[in-house]
Parts: structure tokens; sequence; C-alpha cells
């Protein structure tokens, strides 16, 4: 019989270690979900992993990574700080909504008009309407201790209804037809967030996300708030020994994951998308969540593991159009993912140890 | 606009029928917190159930051997999260979160024959008499079986909460695990125990859904109401009678914004699509004082060194 | 001779790194009371809990009445008579009092017959209790009867109490020992672990001795002096902490007309607080625990905010700083939790040493850490107090208990306070590490700080302070001179033993 | 080699039971046209924005020849990509921007309604007609429009009650849907949603007809379900596939209704009378043949002002941006 025992300390190594073990023993178990579909389970798994970074149209998927990973890290960032206080904040793709809605807003409001601030005003507008959504179940949470799990998720449907109804409505393009959507930011230039340099998949969301990786890695690793942050996460009573406010902490941690979010959206909605539309979000803010903790809330980590899991979601969409695989597929391959890695996890703070008698 | 077209008996007896899944799975999760479990993975066990029930009810033709496999479908999905969290110990809001993902994803892969099936209609209670009653036939007498079970788990939980000492322990274990264990109390044996009652009764309220409520199957089909449910553990401050509540308090808003819509009110739309939500939100504000249910172990990871 | 109600052969038990019981042998006689002394981590709560089955020994056997025992859990131990008061109390607030008690039974009865049975006992032992109280809502000495009730229900051949009497005022822990003499003329065996060694004497038949979890000696507490026993715990000779003449000075700490509600909903209000400390002088509070003690820890250290001028310090009114603030103007304190309170668990002794040193040692520029600084603090508490760990990037959750004390209350210390509130300093430390530690707080009082020590051991209170206050539901009694005390006229100002006129009625 | 690869970009599973659903028949239909000459390769439940269009470039870099889009919020992806790739060919499904290598292709749905509503007006007892709308666009609008037009002309006192579901797919909410608007007195009901969700609704009610939706969802026949409107997108894929084979493709606008197949009237069901089964598959036959257009005046707007004169047939641009009720409807489209 095994038993855990726990580490005097958490294992430097195994930290290290255990993301790399568990993504071996995803491509293992994912294989015998592959072959059980009757696929070939190494020529799945190499097209998962290998194709988008070295296979023969490796120069178009290697920046698509950049554009799919960027969204998922900037809002996994924002995510990973109040995670490790504690705050729960799981509405992200609301506030990514609604940063969306406001910055294109914003955009829109002074069309046709050409004008250098105007992109610069709707990266603020964007970040605001994050910020905005997700300072409700934060201030909920401080003033009537409302549970915020479940008042960002509420938000999350509420967001996508006036997402609608913008789509429908406000923000529709004039000169659409009458169809739903906003206009293409793509035809106006001072608004939308073109390609840095072309072909390189680099847009500002792209820098934004780097500068939050290292933003946060500067905070938690060189910074009272940053320490705090930690603490807080750790031993709550000792945070406020220490002198933390947490109602304050938890008004920073939710309205810095808000905005963060609301950043991605507008990014996305100015740049690779486009425009406004119905289906405007695609689950960013849910997939962040597992972003955040595949790279175990750590920056680099985060930085790691969105583009892990850009990797997955692209080389998921050659698999289905090369292979046949079903899109489901890969959902349960990326379930196994965290699986996996929430599971050997335990050896950072565990060490297994055959025990010849039978406990207690 | 024309208010009087919305019938009210009919409003009650269809507001039943789409909070039971809500009903089933918030008091499935109810007994996993009391347990001092988080399990967020009730929209992944849900959908499991769903396609279980309603595979396994299209193969053998019998709504019931359907149900039970709902059941067990969830319990068996729960199990992974037993190993997440009880074995491995893991966190707990994170692998719920997983389990929702891979329970999405691997009924989608067990349900792509059944698209487009037709299952077997769930049978209703029809008493001759009771069944033509005015105002309460409707309401009380003409649901199908799986409603009224779902009451009665709801009374059931609450007695064996309340006055058997299987209730006692488990309340026990879910508000100071230490000391249960210093008394002897297998934590970790009760709360698997829990956690897989959690992912049935998830599973059943799922089946609900492909088998009655719908009756189909499609991907992604449970829709969030997992969600709601989790929602509605809280809102009903860990109480069973508050559960039943609080789902045909959903349920209620749900069916009557589609009722004020079909009636005509000129309230956009858009703001009755998201009113449940919002009312939802109201709700666990007002209800955010009351504490006193909320087990004191919950979402806390157990290791009991020897 | 007559077979032993328990015979205890070689029971050894290791964890990872230190073995907690070596080969401990021993008899505990029918009707008998048997101590179990020993430093803290001898290794006495693990033994008595092989006893009980939570805990399996390595090696060794059991005998009881003669017959073979090895309780594979708990259940198994109480249907063979064995019944346990936990050091730490396994209660739960949420439940109330026969709930709690039916949770420790094996058959339990109906709830009603249960709550009147409970009834019954409670008052023929004179430890009155209401069945239907939610445990959360009691006192601690309420709640360790709900503890012992729930073993007297089940006619006990060995009761084991571990460290019953240290939340219990004087008067209390003498009702409980006529409780624990009744028992005992019943024929009931008692394995009784404490470290207040008066108590042992007045009490015990028997002692077994642990030290490093070996058996090192056996004696008869009412023919071996206090001094004895310790230094047969210790395996040394034992110092008394010294106190050097002080003057004292201006008035540096004053309260005055506090009242705070808890912030937890099983926490005590303190109501209306008047209190003044000097320079140089040590103020001991004494009082069972769960008194206001947290809460007024609380509001010193600026975790729970008051009234602008219900304290001050050196005159200027400070009610309403957060901790940060009252560092930086000298007021500085030690939580009685160590573990997720005055330090955190998981996080290195240098990120410790940061906690609460970063203000006043300059360990950060404008928000930024300086670590190397932090670093270097830590390693100067570590050398000053003798922690005993191999470095700062240590986890503090790796420290043994005293060794951690030993580093919070150093943190403090040697961050020069004007006036430093310390709770329980030496709660749960070994005998040295308790003596460094009291000293260290005198040094301080000498060098000219005012110190607030709240404490519930008295002997340590009428050690080491020059007056002496009582916490009491909430109220402070006015402070008096410790010289002119008397333990009974302490006792007394604790506010006697609670719920006792009740049993008399 | 020689193959010609086609590729289609399906935005919803193809297990959806509707719209996907449909257009994955249409794919396996040119399989099996061709056979051995084509290679075809989809990808499921791909979200409009930019991981449609790496999908459709990826297609592009793979090889493929013609790429079908089916679904409107692939409009500007698919122009994008169009671009970057001139030689292949691409089929975007419902919108109306177009390229040299860029057709647009839907299907005039609004004759089917018509048949519907021709069947509803007089079909109906209650003389309450519900309608679950998804959202409000220009095709969900004259789908309403064109059903409310030709229930109203047999039956002058049938009312409409829509209500929006707000999603494309939800079974349970459509099911809530259906069941309110039977509540409330309906006993016909009219989905532009893709579950059969309200046809199970309507069977638990007894004595409501509904129409299949995008698919013939026919195992609801003979009752509730009369009829349907199918989406056959078979000939368009083939005929397409075809010219990509044969050098002929150029860029087209096709908005094809009746007459070409593209949308298909399901089986009349034995619970229609057979005077009104016979009206019906005689305005079908009209409208298949051109005699008749659906909307063909004289028609008001719901304002009451004038839009279509006497015998005027409204034009293909305001069908296609339709924004409005025509006279007679309740209530107000969501904006
Ligand atoms: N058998 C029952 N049938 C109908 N209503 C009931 C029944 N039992 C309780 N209720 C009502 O349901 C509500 C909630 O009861 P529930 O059992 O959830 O609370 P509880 O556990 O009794 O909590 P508390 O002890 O705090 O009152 C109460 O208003 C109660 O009166
Ligand atoms: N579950 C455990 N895992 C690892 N080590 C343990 C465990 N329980 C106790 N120990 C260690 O075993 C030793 C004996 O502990 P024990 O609790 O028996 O001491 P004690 O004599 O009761 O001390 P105290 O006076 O503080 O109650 C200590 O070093 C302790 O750290
Ligand atoms: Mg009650
Ligand atoms: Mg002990």
């Amino acid at each position: 019989m095994i038993v855990l025992e726990k580490r005097p300390q958490p294992s430097q190594a195994w930290s290290l270690a255990t993301p790399i073990v568990a993504v071996l023993a995803t491509m293992f178990f994912g294989g015998l979900l592959f072959a059980a579909l009757g696929k070939n389970p190494v020529e799945s798994i190499m097209t998962i992993f290998w194709e988008p970074l070295f296979g023969e149209f490796s120069f178009y998927y290697r920046p698509q990574l950049l554009v799919k990973g960027a969204p998922l890290v900037l809002i996994a960032i924002g995510l990973s700080l109040g995670f490790k206080a504690g705050i729960w904040n799981i509405g992200a793709e609301g506030q990514y909504i609604m940063g969306a809605i406001v910055g294109a807003g914003v955009g829109l409001a002074f069309y046709p008009l050409e004008a250098w601030y105007i992109f610069p005003l709707m990266v603020i507008g964007g970040a605001l309407g994050g910020w905005a959504w997700a300072m409700i179940p934060a201030f909920l949470k401080v003033r009537f201790g409302t549970n915020e799990i479940l008042v960002s998720l509420m938000l999350v449907y509420v967001a996508e209804q006036m997402l609608a109804s913008v789509s429908l409505g406000l923000l529709k393009n004039p000169e659409g037809f009458g169809f739903p959507g906003s206009r293409n930011f793509q035809s106006y230039a001072s608004a939308y967030n073109a390609e840095l340099i072309e072909g390189s998949g680099m847009h500002w969301g792209v820098v934004a996300a780097l500068i939050a990786v290292i933003f946060a890695y500067v905070l938690l690793n060189r910074h009272m708030l940053g320490f705090h942050i930690r603490l807080t996460g750790e031993a709550p009573r000792a945070a406020r020994f220490a002198g933390v406010n947490p109602a304050r902490l938890i008004l920073f941690c939710l309205g810095l994951a808000g905005a963060l979010a609301g950043l991605a959206g507008l990014f996305e909605v100015s740049g690779p998308s486009g425009q406004i539309t119905i289906d405007f979000n695609v689950g960013y803010g849910f997939t962040a969540i597992i972003v955040a903790f595949l790279g175990r809330l750590h920056p680099v980590g985060i930085l790691l593991a969105g583009s892990l899991m850009a990797l997955t979601y692209i080389g998921g969409e050659i698999a289905q159009s090369e292979l046949g695989l079903p899109a489901a597929a890969i959902q349960v391959f990326q379930g196994m993912l965290l699986f996996f890695l929430l599971a050997f996890d335990l050896l950072t703070n565990y060490r297994l140890r055959l025990a010849l008698k039978e406990v207690a | 606009m024309d208010l009087s077209e919305i019938n009210p008996v009919l409003l009650i007896a269809s507001l039943m029928v789409a909070a039971t899944p809500l009903l089933l799975a918030a008091i499935g999760e109810l007994v996993v917190e009391k347990a001092g479990v988080l399990n967020l993975g009730v929209e992944g066990m849900m959908i499991i159930g769903a396609i279980c029930g309603f595979a396994i009810t299209v193969e053998t033709g019998s709504t019931l051997f359907g149900f039970v496999a709902a059941a067990v479908g969830g319990a068996v999905l729960s199990l992974l999260f037993v190993l997440l969290t009880q074995v491995a110990l893991a966190n707990q809001v994170a692998s719920g979160l997983a389990l929702t993902l891979f329970g999405l994803g691997l009924s989608a892969l067990m349900g792509q024959s059944y698209v487009g099936v037709k299952p077997p209609s769930t049978p209703e209670l029809n008493i001759p008499w009771l069944s033509d009653l005015p105002v309460v036939g409707p309401i009380l007498f003409s649901h199908d079986l799986v409603l009224y079970f779902g009451i009665g788990l709801i009374a059931v939980v609450w007695a064996v909460l309340k006055y058997t000492r299987l209730g006692l322990i488990l309340r026990a274990v879910g508000e100071n695990h230490d000391a249960a264990h210093a008394l002897g109390y297998k934590v970790i044996r009760i709360r698997v125990l829990a956690i897989m009652f959690g992912g049935a009764c998830a599973g059943l309220g799922g089946a609900y859904i492909s088998l009655v409520r719908v009756p189909q199957w499609t991907e992604g089909m449970t829709a969030g109401i997992g969600w709601i449910a989790l929602a509605l553990v809280v809102f009903a401050s860990w109480k069973p009678w508050r559960v039943l509540l609080g789902a045909y308090l959903f349920g209620g808003i749900t069916v009557l914004q589609l009722n004020l819509q079909a009636a005509g009110v000129a309230i956009p739309v858009e703001y009755l699509a998201m009113s449940p939500y919002i009312i939802t939100i109201l709700v666990l504000v007002i209800l955010s004082a009351d504490k006193s249910g909320a087990p004191a172990s919950l979402g806390r990871i157990f290791h009991a060194s020897h | 001779m007559t077979t032993p109600l328990l015979r205890l052969q070689g029971l050894t038990k290791a964890y990872p790194g230190v073995v907690a019981n070596d080969t401990v042998s021993f008899d505990i006689g029918e009707g008998e009371v048997h101590a179990l002394l020993g430093e803290n981590g001898a290794g006495k709560s693990t033994l008595v809990k092989m006893i009980y089955g939570l805990v399996k020994p390595d090696s060794g056997t059991m005998e009881l009445r003669g017959q073979p025992f090895a309780p594979s859990e708990p259940r198994t131990a109480r249907a063979d008579g064995i019944a346990m008061v936990f050091q730490h109390f396994s209660l739960f607030d949420a439940l109330d009092v026969a709930e709690n008690v039916a949770l420790g039974m094996e058959n339990p009865p109906a709830m009603n017959d249960l709550a009147s049975r409970i009834r019954d006992v409670s008052e023929t032992y004179g430890l009155p209790l209401d069945p239907y109280r939610r445990v959360g809502d009691l006192s601690a000495g309420e709640r360790q009867r709900v503890e012992i009730i729930r073993c007297l229900l089940q006619d006990p051949k060995l009761l084991i109490m571990d460290e019953p009497t240290s939340v219990l005022t004087p008067q209390e822990v003498d009702i409980l020992f006529q409780t624990l003499q009744k028992l005992r003329s019943e024929g009931t065996s008692i394995l009784y672990i404490s470290h207040k060694l008066e108590e042992i004497r007045a009490l015990c038949d028997h002692a077994t001795i642990l030290r490093l979890g070996k058996n090192v000696g056996e004696c008869i507490p009412s023919e071996t002096s206090a001094r004895q026993m310790a230094e047969l715990m210790v395996g040394d000779t034992l110092q008394t902490p010294e106190r050097g003449g002080r003057e004292f000075g201006e008035i540096a700490l004053d309260i005055s007309g506090l009242s705070v509600p808890s912030p937890s909903e099983f926490g005590t209000a303190l109501k209306n607080l008047h209190l003044t400390v000097r320079k140089g002088e040590v103020l001991g509070i004494g009082g069972v625990a769960g008194n206001g003690q947290d809460e007024l820890l609380g509001v010193l250290s600026g975790e729970i905010t008051t009234d602008r001028d219900a304290v001050k310090l050196a005159g200027q009114p400070i009610g309403k700083e957060g901790p940060t603030a009252r560092r930086r103007m000298g007021l500085l304190t030690a939580p009685e939790e160590r573990l997720g309170h005055a330090a955190a668990p998981d996080m290195s002794l240098t990120e410790n040493a940061l906690l609460t040193g970063s203000v006043r040692e300059g360990l950060e520029n404008r928000g930024f850490l300086k670590w190397a600084e932090a670093q270097g603090f830590a390693k100067k508490i570590i050398k000053a107090f003798d922690v005993r760990t191999p470095g700062p990037e240590n986890a503090a959750r790796s420290l043994s208990g005293g060794n951690l004390q030993k580093f919070v209350i150093g943190r403090e210390v040697l961050q020069d306070p004007d006036v430093l509130v310390v709770n329980q300093p030496t709660w749960g430390v070994d005998a040295a590490a308790a003596a460094a530690i009291r000293q260290a707080i005198l040094d301080l009082a000498a060098g000219g700080a005012a110190v607030v020590c709240i404490s519930q051991d008295l002997d340590e209170l009428m050690e080491i302070s020059d007056s002496f206050a009582a916490l009491n539901e909430g109220r402070l009694s006015a402070p008096r001179p410790t010289t002119e005390l008397s333990v009974d006229e302490i006792g007394l100002m604790m506010g006697g033993a609670h719920g006792i006129e009740v049993a008399h009625v | 080699q020689d193959k010609t690869k086609v590729g289609f970009v399906y935005v919803g599973p193809v297990g959806d039971g509707g719209w996907t659903y449909e257009h994955d028949k249409g794919r396996q239909a040119v399989e099996a046209e061709f056979g051995d000459q084509v290679e075809t390769v989809f990808v499921e439940s791909v979200p409009e924005g930019p991981d449609s269009e790496r999908v459709m470039t990826q297609m592009a870099l793979d090889g493929a020849d013609l790429i079908f889009t089916t679904s409107f919020g692939y409009m500007d992806p698919t122009i994008n990509v169009a671009k970057k790739f001139p030689k292949v060919k691409f089929e975007h499904a419902t919108g109306y921007k177009t390229a040299p290598n860029v057709s647009v292709y839907s299907a005039r749905f609004y004759e089917g309604r018509a048949v519907q509503g021709h069947i509803a007006g007089k079909m109906t007892k209650s003389n309450v007609v519900g309608y679950i709308g998804s959202y409000p666009i220009p095709e969900v609008i004259r789908g309403i429009n064109s059903a409310y037009i030709h229930a109203k002309k047999v039956n002058p006192d049938v009312e409409f009650k829509i209500v929006w579901a707000y999603t494309w797919f939800d079974p349970a909410k459509e099911a809530d849907a259906a069941k309110v608007l039977i509540e409330q007195g309906a006993d016909v009901i009219l989905q532009h949603t893709d579950s059969t969700a309200p046809q199970a609704a309507a069977q638990d009610a007894g004595n409501v007809i509904t129409f299949g939706q995008a698919s013939d969802m026919s195992e609801y026949a003979p009752m509730p379900r009369v009829s349907s409107i199918i989406d056959n997108w078979a000939p368009y894929y083939i005929a397409r596939t075809k010219a990509v084979m044969d050098g002929s493709w150029e860029s087209v606008n096709t908005w094809d209704g009746i007459a070409q197949g593209m949308v298909e009237i399901g089986e009349i069901s034995d619970a229609v009378p057979a005077d009104v089964k016979e009206e019906a598959l005689a305005m079908k036959a009209a409208m298949a043949d051109g005699s008749y257009h659906p909307f063909t005046g004289p028609l008001n707007k719901q304002d009451g002002s004038d839009w279509l004169a006497e015998g005027e047939t409204a034009d293909d641009g305001t069908l296609a941006g339709m924004n409005f009720y025509v006279e007679g409807l309740d209530g107000e489209i969501p904006q």
C-alpha cells in the first residue's frame, strides 16, 4: 500500500518536472483515445504537437500560435493573481466580452474620423469595460460577502446577452444590409489592431501579453503588493496581520483581472476578429482558467501553458481536417491534460512511500 | 400585450418541469458540499448523465434503465474528481473545472451516433380522477415520476441530514474533518460516497433534460444548468427545502420571461433573457448574509497523517 | 500482583525524521490515575493515540486486562471501554451539544433520550450542560465538559485526558479534579497528560516520564517535587529567567473605553476595556482562552480597528491605524497562533521575516523588495535566538513549534519596539525554549520597552509581569501589582469557575 | 494527385441535427457523386473570427481546391483568406461579399415559410400561431413576414406570438419556448431554431402542429410535424464541385429556392386535410415555376406605410436586408 507523506517543503525539482510528466502522460492516454477512435495514435499526436511547430506549413502556424495564445496568456495572468490570493474569478469570459464591447464602441463612435489617438482610447475603453464588469463581483464580495465564483459566472451570461444586443442594435454596421455585427475594423485604419510586422502574428495583444507576463513576474517576485497577494492566498490571517487590507486586495485582483481580460477582448475585436458579432466570444475566458492552472499560477509557466494550449487547439484543428478526428476528442484530450497536471502536482508537496502495513 | 394570456396554473406546472434537472443536480451538490467538498464539475456530470441516460433508453427502450444508467454514469465520472481531490489532494476548484471540460468532450464523443434519434417517451402519472381536478390536477398530479422522485429526494436528504446518524456524520465531516478523523470516522470514505451521490444526482438531472424536458440528444445540451445548480446551493444556504424553493424560483423566472415575451410585454427581449441571471445575483446578495449553513471545511483539503 | 488494566510493551512509532515513541513500556493499574509527563514533542499524544486506535504502532504490543489489545480504529477502542479527551478539541462548532456527544458514541440513543442522559450525567458530576446549545457558542471550559461528558456516557474503564486543564480557571480545575476523583472511586482508571506539575502532584498516583520518545523514568508524584520532575523531563537542570530591577517611564500604551464586537462568529466581544502600560513595565494579562485574548491582540496589532481615541501610543491616537502604520510607530505584536497567523506555513523564513519586518528594517524601497536585506534579517533572527534550522530558505512549517516560536518572537524583539504585545509567547514550547523567550521579553522591558504579555500560563505571568489583569468574557479587571497577588485571587479575577453556581442550585 | 480536394468549415458539430448536419449531408453527397475523384475534409465547431480564418488557410495550404464556408460569420474571414489564395475557390453561405474567387450562396427559405403560413392559417383553431425566433436578423424576420402574410391571407383572424430565444440552438430553451406558446393558446408552432425540442413539446401537448426546420424531422410525423422546410445543399455542392473539376467555376451570387431544389418542402402528412394539402402543393408549384412570389403587393409595413403596390413584388435587395414587420404583426423587432 502506498501512503502519502507531506514534504517539509515543496520540492523544486518536482514542481518543474510535473508539467512535463503530465504532458507525456496525456500524450500516452490521448494516443489510446485516438486509437480507440480508429486513428493512428502516433500520427495523431505528431499532428497535434509537431505539425504546427515544425511541419510543412509551420511558417503559417507559428505566428498563429501567438494570435491564439496571446489572449489566453493575457487573461490567465490576471486570473492567476487572483487565484494566488484565493479570489476565484471564473467570469473572465464576461469581462472579455465587455472589454470588447466598450473598446469597440469607443472606436466606432469616432468613425470615420482618422486620428492617432483613437486606438489608444479604445485600449483604455477595453480595459475599463473589463474592469467595470469585474468590479461588480468584487464590490458585492467586499460589501456583502457574496460568493465571487457564482456572481462572476452569472455575469458571463448577462454579458453574452449584452453582446447579442449590441450586435443587433447599438453597434450594428449601418452599411451591413441589416445583418448583425459591427463594422469591420480592418477597414478603419485608426482603430485597427494590425499585425506589427506583416505575417508575424505579432499584434498589440501579443505585446500586451508579454508585458503582462513581465509585469506579473516583477509584481510577484519583487514587489510588496505581489508578496501580499501570495501571502493572502497562503495564509489569509497572516496577511491581515502583515497589514494587508483584504477588501482592497479583492478589488485590486479582480479589477486587474477584469482589465486584462477586457484588454484581451479589445485587442481581439479590433484585430484578429475584426468586428463585434453575436458569437464573438469563443471561450478564451474559460480556457484561460485552465491555462492559469496549467502554468501553476506562475507568470512564465502561464506563458508556456498558453503556448501549449494554443498548440493543442491549432494542432487539433489540423488533426480534425487531416485525420478526421472529431472536435470532441480534442476537448477530451485537453481535459486529460489538466487532469494529469493536477494529479501529478501531488508529487510537489508529498512523497510517495511504500508502507508495508495497512494504516488506520 | 395581454397578461391575462399567462395561465398561472400552466405556468406553475411547466416551471416544475423546468426546475427538476436543476433541483436534482443541486440537491446532489448540496450533499457533496455538506461533506465539505466543493465540486464545480456538476455541468460535466450532468451532460454525461444526459448521454448515458439517452443512449441506454434508446438501446433498451426503457426509461427506467436510462435513468439508472444516467445515475451510474454521473457517479462514475465523479470518481475522476475523487481521484484528483481525495487521492491526489488536488485543488478542488481546478479539478471541478477539469471535470466539466472532460465531461463535455466525452459526452460529445459518446453521443455521436445518437444525434437526431427520438427517445421513447417517459410515462406520466395520470391518476384518472386526481389529474383532472382543476388547478391542483395539472400542478400536482400530472407529471412524470422523476419529477416526484426529485421532490422526494429533497425530503429524503432533508430527513437524513436532520434526523439520522448518517446525516450527522456527514455534517460532522464537512464541519471539521480533523475532529471527525480523530473520532475515528473515515473522512475520505464518507466524502467519496457523498461525491458519488452528487455525481449520480447530477447524472439524473442531465438525463431528465435529454429524456423528458427536451427530449433528444445534442452536444452541450445542458447549456449551463450545472452552473446554476451550484449557485442554487449557495442560494439555499445549504438547506434542502430552500433548494426546492430556489429551483422553482429560477425555473419560474426562466419560464416567466418567455411567457412575458409571448404575451408581448414591452420589455426589451435581451433584458428579459438576462433576467434569471441578474435575479440570481440579487438573491445571492440578499442571502449572502446567511452563512449559517456553510460547512466550515468546505473546499479544504484533508490529509490524515498516520 | 494483580493484572494491570492496560500493559504497554515496547511500543514504537516513527515518523519521518523523528521517532515519536521508542520502545515505551509501562502499566496502568485498575482505578489508578496515571500521569504521562514530558516536554513538547516528547511523544505523549502519539502514545495515547495508539491506545485509542488512531495511530498504529510500528512495533510493540498492548494488553488490556491480560488480553492482547490492538485497536484498529477508535471504534474498537471505545468498544473496549477506552475514552479520550483530546488535546485539541474534537468538537464541531456548528452542531449542538447532543449531536457532538452522539458523534463520540458507538450506539447513541435517540436524540431526546440522549439529551436527558446528558443532563443527568452532567449534573451528577457537577458539570452542567444544556444539550441543545451550539458548541460554537460555548466557553472553553464548557466545551471541555462536552468532551468529558461524551466520555462519561460510555462508562469508560480507561479515560485518557490529553492536557485537559490548559484551558480552565483554577476553580474549574478544582471541579474537574473532583470529577476525576469520583471516577477513580468508581473504579475508572485515568491516563492523565499535563504540563502543570503541581496538578500532577495533587492528583496522580503514578507518573511515567517521556523524553524524546523514550520512557526515561517513573515516579510517585506526591513524593517528588515539581522541580525534580521537570528536570527528569528535560534531562538537565532548569534555569529561571532573571528580572533585573527596572524603572518605569511614562505611559507608552493607553487603552480607554475600548469596546469592539468580535470579527468571528464564535468570538468574544471586548467590553469597555481600560489599561495603561508604562515604559519598562511588563503587564501580564491572564484569562482562560476564548475570553477575548485574540480580539485584544487584534485590536492592538491593528487587524481590528476601533475608535481613534480608544488606543493611544505614546499619547497619539492610533485606533484607526492599520498594522503597518502601527509598526512604523513602534507598536509590535506577536499572535498566539504561529502557523497561519504569525507566520505563513509554506513560505520561507526570509519571507516570514519580511512579513512584519519590512517597515522597521527597511526591507522595501517604494514597494520594491530588498530580498538580500530580508534574508540578512532572517539570518540575524536565527542567530540571535538560536533557531534550529538549516537556513532562512526553509519553509516555516518545517520548523518545530518551539523553534518557530523563537523565530516569531525574535522577529519582533529584534525590531526594537517601543511597545510589544505577545499572546501566549511560550504556548506549546518546551522548558528551555520557554525560558529563553521569557528572558528576551524581560530584557526588552529592561531596555525601556513596554510589554503586554497575554497568557494562560499563570506561572509564566507571575514570573515575568510587574502587574496583572485578567480577561473574562471580554472584560478586563483593573491591573494590580503582581507581587500582591495569590493564585486564588488571580483565579477569582479570571471569573471563577464558569457556571459553578448553576451546579449547586 | 488528380483528386479534387473540397473543404468544409462548419460552425456547429456535425451532430447538431440541423444546420451543420444538413451541410454535412451535402458533403457526403459530393463524395457519393464523385467517388475517388474527390477528397473532402471538414472541421466542425469552428468559431467565427480568427479561428475560422486559420482553418480556411490551413485547408488552402493543404491543397484544397474548393472551400465551402457555411456560416454568415465566416464572411470577412473568407474574403481575407481568398485574397491570399487566388487559385483556391471559396463558397460562402448566406453572406453578401463576393470576390473573383468567392461566390456566395443562400436559400430562399421564405418560400417554404409561405407554404407553412398557408397550412398554419388554415389549420389553426385557436387562431394563435406561435413562432420561435432565434435572433432578430433579416433572415428570420423575412421568414416571419412570409409566414404571417400567407396565414393572414387564408385566415384574417390569425395572430402571431413571437418569442425570441436568442440562440440558434439550445434544446432546453426551445422546449420551454414552445411550451409557453402552447400554454398561451398557440396550436401551431413555427420555429427558426435548429433543434427538435419544440416538436417534442408539441407532441406532448397533443393537438398542436409543427414543421421541421432545416431538416425534415420526420421522426415526428405525421403529428405534430405536418411538413418541413429542408435545406438541400447537395445539388449545389455537386454542381460547384463539378465546375471546379471542369474548370468552369466562376464567382456567382446564388439565391436559390424551391425552383432549384435548394429549398425542399418535406412530405405533407395526412394530418393536413386533403384540400389544404392540395392548395399548399399548388402554391409550391407556383413558386417553383416562378409564377408566384411570396412577397407580392399590396403590402404595407407594420407602421401602416406603403411598401408594395398591388402586383408589385419585393426586390432581392430589400428582402436581403429586411428589418421590418409587415402590417398586422404585433410587437417590435428587438434592436
Ligand atoms: N416536510 C416539510 N415539508 C414542507 N416544508 C418543510 C418541511 N420541513 C421543513 N419545511 C420548511 O422548509 C424550510 C427549510 O427547511 P430546511 O429543512 O431546509 O431547514 P432546516 O434544516 O430545518 O433549518 P433550520 O433548522 O435552520 O430551520 C423551512 O421553512 C421549513 O419550515
Ligand atoms: N502525524 C505526524 N506526522 C509527523 N510527525 C508527527 C506526527 N505526529 C507527531 N509527530 C511528531 O512526533 C513527535 C511527538 O509528537 P507528540 O504530539 O506525540 O508530542 P507530545 O508529547 O504530545 O507534545 P505536546 O506536549 O506538544 O503535546 C513530535 O516530534 C511531532 O512533531
Ligand atoms: Mg430546522
Ligand atoms: Mg500532545
